[in-house]
């Protein structure tokens, strides 16, 4: 078994409003040394597989394909076995 | 009666709210701003729906850290009546004066339609008036899915402080009625004094018939009986 | 200047000269961007211009007309309406969620920016078919955008469309439409008057977003679609919200002179069309336009297509008084420049001029065409229809059945239930009957208001399918019981360099034009989307109307569920149904052919006036007009609102067939309900009004009965109502969530 | 500068409708090697600090008071020096 933690963001010359909004409320709570701040989506996906190099293909794959979209979305992963 | 209602940035139904209390029920009502700590002198406060700060990261969450949330808290704790609707209860929630979480709908979907809430405790201020009634009231939102860790809704469940479940016009308990998935139909909830109302349906857009329903009325009719009785 | 350059951005040969002889020089990359984004099809409509002259433009109501960014009707009490819709096909294609929700702001800033109070929101839509997965993506894409925008905003969502049907595959269309109230004087105008008062932009940062997003539009969807992909933005509905509420506080003060919102082509709009419009100049610096990414280029700052901003012009002494009201709202008012005399442009980068160009050669004076026309072929194909080619049923249920879950007819609740449509406490009559109608406070008053386009008609016959789309809006506005005031139009179209489409382009608008004429609802305002197209061939010709109509008084309305048990159903209006072109034909039959239903002014109007005469006498119960899939679903539609079952019995005359009569569609036919004491009443004001009336049944019981006679047969559908709402109900959702 | 990158999961004993939704819609797919899927929230923040331990100890607060909620969510971060 393997798990992938997928990170997806919004890509860097796409506005982020959420990022917007929660640096702001960070800098109203007095946080001043806040630079950017990016919100974006997590995944934790489990899938079988037999090795990593298969298991990294699917993931590139399911990410293509269904978990984001590559119009305005990035997306970075790291596979560990479980 | 003086009711105040307050605005956050990104506030919607500010308006409704100041509407069905100053027009339907004839009250007093002013606007309070969420930069000022100041409730000038209001017996209700009203947290109406809306998207707070575009609900970016958790709905009601960055208004929770308000100035005038400051102040709502204080006015709670001293016993002063505080309805949460719909994003107002996520703000109250999120600034603890209610236990437990709203979360994304079951059905990952925004919700608008008219649900019958069964009013399961008739001594809150807010419910006087009710009886065991079957309100008919709409809920519009995307984040309403009520939880509670076990020994909180037990808790909630013992102390008689669930105020509102989702049900059939005949009033049962049923999943269809349930429209976002939250825990044992709960669609509201007080505090232990029952001073703190949250509630994710709209009583303030169900106050007139042409409306399709005037059943938020009896909400609004209650709070106005027990102020009259406390005075 | 190489010719590559200006032809990479989408001018040709002869349009670069025409440059060349308006400025006396070679252009810079920033002119050139300018002028290659101001004469993109999506900013100048070079092709349609001539075309939509044809429109009707004014009545005794019209207050503005098209050229503005929406247009205002007076609808008494000093008080008005203004109204737009806009389409957003293009983005919604690669990035459904943004791209519609994007094109949720885009209608609403042309909404307040005329100094109205956004009150309502419905949307047009179209995809291919729903058994398609990418279909599914879209569909459920674009609805939850446009929910995701309307509802956080705070504006509800009250009405609208959607339709399928493979010509949408790969290119669905999404068209939204904003309606606003106002009083009469707070009305502003984008234009810059005033020699030397301040220029302002506020609102959101500008980032490299929807960089030449206008040529995007002005394009075939292709692979090289997928490159030009950065041309989606992620709209910021919070800003939106937030920029309502500043701009209308401002209006209210009295200090704007001039207000214009940014949607395509960025500040280079909104500079040439403010001063051009106000016969004025603008000298602006884009260094002091607060930026989102670092490095960006002049010419990037000037066609940035940054959502939620707005220009501003005010006078010298009333900026700070701006600053206050947007230091209030947390958002950002910067002076960027000033109004000048001399009808130029200039644009500067800190102090250095980069461009200076005259404003109306940006703007009313880009190059205008007149493409050629030619009659479609496909049409000699598909016009004849004999009934043969239409095999008569056995099973009438079945047929029944597969009617009203077709994805076209089945309830649209998946649809309206994720939008917002109650916030703000003004919508009266809800989405789900034939119009939808708000209430405005303080007054008597109702608007009503909806959107109806056929592609199939117009596909059909261009010319015919054109009236059909105004006297549907304007029926079912009458329905309610509301006067039809005026109307914006969205065209939807293929490439309109192709010759067949532009001969659709032509007669559809023609169409329209006439029927806007007949029912003296002229159009205020409105937009053409053209290059619709993927490889595999055009989209349906798609013009969507939206309709505004009033209601001096909001009690006496309609709406079209059944009420109660007892009342008598009558079939008004004459009129023979036919197969040509309807929902039955292409469901059960596969067929896409024949000619859409004839269409009569005199009955149409006539028929309109009863329906409105009848509501507000308070005679009937409820009125819904004959569309989609004929009598036999309109019959249906009734019982599903209203939650009431019905008996009906149906002679048939002549050579009609059972199918055609039930299924087969009409204009100028609704279906009304009353008490059957109104019944002579009901009889007598038909007579005035020429309009035929005719008993065919009553509501009651549990079923939807109708019986069908003639000498020879006999057919019955009776099917309980409990069960086959259930189907018709759940009919999309089944499609979409698998 | 530091960047935190926080990824914020609902909890184990929290329904994860977006999980179940993205699991069904990747079996659709024919991924049906895929397990289970959780969906949660990724977030970049950059902060001014004088060292990791500071650092560290303000994104916790952070997380604490308001990028996350204890009653539903779980939290994990990283801080890199950029
Ligand atoms: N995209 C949409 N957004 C909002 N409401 C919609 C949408 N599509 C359909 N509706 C609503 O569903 C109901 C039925 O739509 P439709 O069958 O197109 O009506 P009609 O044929 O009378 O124009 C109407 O009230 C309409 O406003
Ligand atoms: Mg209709």
């Amino acid at each position: 078994m393997w798990k992938a933690k997928i990170q997806v963001t919004l890509k860097k010359s796409v506005l982020d409003p959420q990022g917007v909004a929660v640096e702001k409320a960070l800098k109203t709570l007095n946080y001043s040394n806040v630079g950017d701040v990016r919100v974006g989506k997590y995944l934790e996906v489990s899938v079988d597989g037999k090795d990593r190099e298969e298991v990294e293909g699917q993931i590139r794959d399911m990410c293509d394909r269904l978990l984001t979209n590559p119009v305005i979305e990035d997306y970075t992963f790291e596979v560990t076995e479980v | 009666m003086k009711f105040g209602v307050v605005v956050f940035p990104g506030s919607n139904c500010d308006l409704d709210a100041y509407h069905t209390v100053k027009d339907v029920m004839n009250q007093q009502v002013e606007y309070l701003w969420h930069k000022e700590k100041d409730l000038k002198g209001t017996d209700c406060v009203i947290l109406p729906g809306g998207f707070t700060y575009g609900d970016y990261l958790r709905p009601g969450a960055i208004a929770s850290l308000s100035p005038v949330v400051e102040s709502i808290i204080k006015f709670a704790r001293e016993g002063g009546l505080v309805l949460g609707i719909c994003n107002g209860f996520q703000v109250l929630t999120e600034a603890d004066l209610l236990p437990g979480a709203l979360y994304l709908n079951l059905s990952l979907q925004f919700r608008c339609v008219f649900t019958h809430l069964l009013v399961e405790n008739s001594q809150t201020p807010y419910t006087k008036l009710a009886g065991n009634k079957v309100l008919k009231i709409p809920v519009a939102h995307g984040d309403g899915n009520y939880y509670a860790d076990p020994e909180t809704l037990k808790r909630l469940e013992k102390e008689n402080r669930i105020v509102f479940r989702y049900c059939t016009p005949e009033g049962e308990i049923t999943r269809e009625s349930n429209p976002n998935g939250s825990l044992a139909n709960i669609a509201g909830i007080c505090n232990e004094e029952g001073n703190v109302l949250g509630m994710m349906p709209h009583p303030e857009r169900a106050g007139e018939e042409i409306l399709g329903s005037s059943d938020g009325k009896i909400i609004f009719d209650s709070i106005l009986e027990f102020w009259g009785e406390k005075r | 200047m190489k010719q590559e350059m200006w032809r990479q951005l989408g001018l040709n040969d002869k349009e670069y000269q025409m440059i060349l002889e308006i400025l006396g020089r070679e252009p810079n990359y920033v002119e050139l961007s300018m002028y290659s984004v101001m004469w993109s099809e999506h900013c100048s409509y070079k092709n349609s211009k001539r075309v939509l002259k044809m429109f009707p433009t004014e009545n005794e109501r019209t207050l503005l007309g098209p050229g503005e960014n929406a247009g205002i009707v007076d609808i008494g009490e000093g008080l008005a309406v203004a109204f737009k819709i806009e389409s957003h096909n293009h983005p919604s294609a690669i990035e459904p969620y943004q791209g519609a929700a994007t094109g949720v702001g885009g209608i609403i800033r042309d909404i307040f920016t005329m100094g109205a109070r956004p009150i309502a929101l419905l949307n047009s839509l179209r995809f291919g078919s729903l058994k398609e997965d990418r279909v599914k993506w879209l569909f459920s894409g674009v609805v939850s955008g446009i929910a995701g925008y309307g509802n956080c905003i705070g504006i509800p969502t009250v009405g609208g469309e959607v339709y399928f049907d493979e010509s949408y595959e790969g290119n669905p269309l999404v068209n939204a439409m904003c309606v606003g109230i106002m009083e009469h004087e707070k009305i502003s105008l984008g234009r810059a008057k005033g020699e030397g008062n301040s220029v302002l932009l506020v609102g959101a940062r500008t980032g490299r977003d929807g960089i030449h997003g206008v040529t995007f539009a002005s394009e075939e969807l292709g692979e090289e679609s997928e490159e030009k992909r950065p041309a989606v933005q992620v709209g910021d509905p919070f800003m939106e919200k937030l920029l309502v509420e500043a701009c209308l506080e401002l209006i209210e003060m009295g200090v704007v002179v001039g207000i214009q919102d940014l949607g395509g082509a960025g500040l280079t709009c909104a500079t040439s069309e403010m001063s051009s419009r106000g016969g004025t100049g603008m000298d602006i610096d884009v260094s002091l336009v607060p930026l989102r990414e670092e490095g960006m280029d002049p010419f990037e700052i000037m066609i940035s297509e940054s959502q939620e901003r707005m220009l501003l012009v005010v006078e010298k002494d009333k900026e700070e008084t701006v600053k206050k009201v947007f230091d209030k709202w947390e958002l950002t008012a910067s002076v960027i420049g000033k109004v000048t005399g001399d009808g130029m442009v200039r644009v500067r980068d800190k102090g250095r001029l980069v461009a200076e160009v005259p404003a109306r050669s940006l703007a009313e004076e880009a190059p205008v065409y007149c493409p050629e026309m030619r009659f479609p072929s496909y049409l000699e194909k598909v016009s004849p229809l004999s009934l043969e080619d239409i095999p008569e049923p056995r099973e009438a249920e079945e047929v029944f059945l597969k009617m009203i879950t077709s994805p076209n007819i089945a309830s649209k609740e998946w649809v309206y239930r994720q939008y917002d449509h109650m916030v703000r406490t003004c919508t009266v009559i809800l989405p789900g009957s034939d119009a939808a109608l708000l209430r405005i406070r303080g007054t008597d008053k109702g608007i009503a208001m909806t959107t109806d386009g056929n592609g199939r008609y117009v596909y059909l016959d261009p010319y015919l399918g054109g009236m059909i789309a105004v006297a549907e809006a304007a029926r079912n506005l009458s329905c309610s019981g509301a006067e039809p005031l005026a109307v914006t139009d969205c065209l939807n179209f293929g490439n309109p360099e192709k010759p067949e489409v532009f001969w659709q382009f032509y007669k559809t608008v023609e169409g329209m034009s006439q029927a806007c004429r007949e029912f003296n609802t002229p159009v205020i305002g409105g937009n053409v989307s053209f290059y619709n197209e993927t490889a595999k061939g055009a989209i349906f010709p798609t013009p969507i109307v939206g309709m505004v109509g009033l209601l001096e008084n909001i009690e006496q309305r309609c709406t079209a569920g059944y009420k109660k048990e007892g009342d008598i159903i009558f079939l008004v209006g004459e009129g023979e149904p036919a197969p040509g072109g309807s929902e039955y034909l292409k469901h059960i039959h596969g067929l896409l052919k024949g000619s859409p239903p004839q269409l009569d002014f005199q009955r149409e109007k006539k028929l309109q006036s009863f329906l409105r005469e009848a509501v507000k006498a308070g005679l009937l119960s409820s009125a819904h007009d004959l569309s989609e899939g004929g009598l036999g679903v309109a019959l249906a539609e009734g019982c599903f609102s209203g939650n009431l079952g019905i008996k009906v019995e149906l002679s048939m005359e002549g050579s009609l067939r059972w199918d055609i009569l039930l299924f087969g569609e009409v204009q100028s036919q609704a279906l009304v309900t009353l008490d059957p004491q109104f019944k002579e009443k009901i009889t007598r004001l038909a007579k005035e009004k020429g309009v035929p009336l005719k008993e065919i049944g009553f509501v009651g019981g549990k079923n939807y009965k109708v019986e069908v006679r003639s000498q020879e047969m006999n057919r019955t559908i009776n099917l309980p109502l409990e069960e086959i709402k259930d189907k018709w109900r759940g009919a999309i959702e089944c499609l979409v969530e698998l």
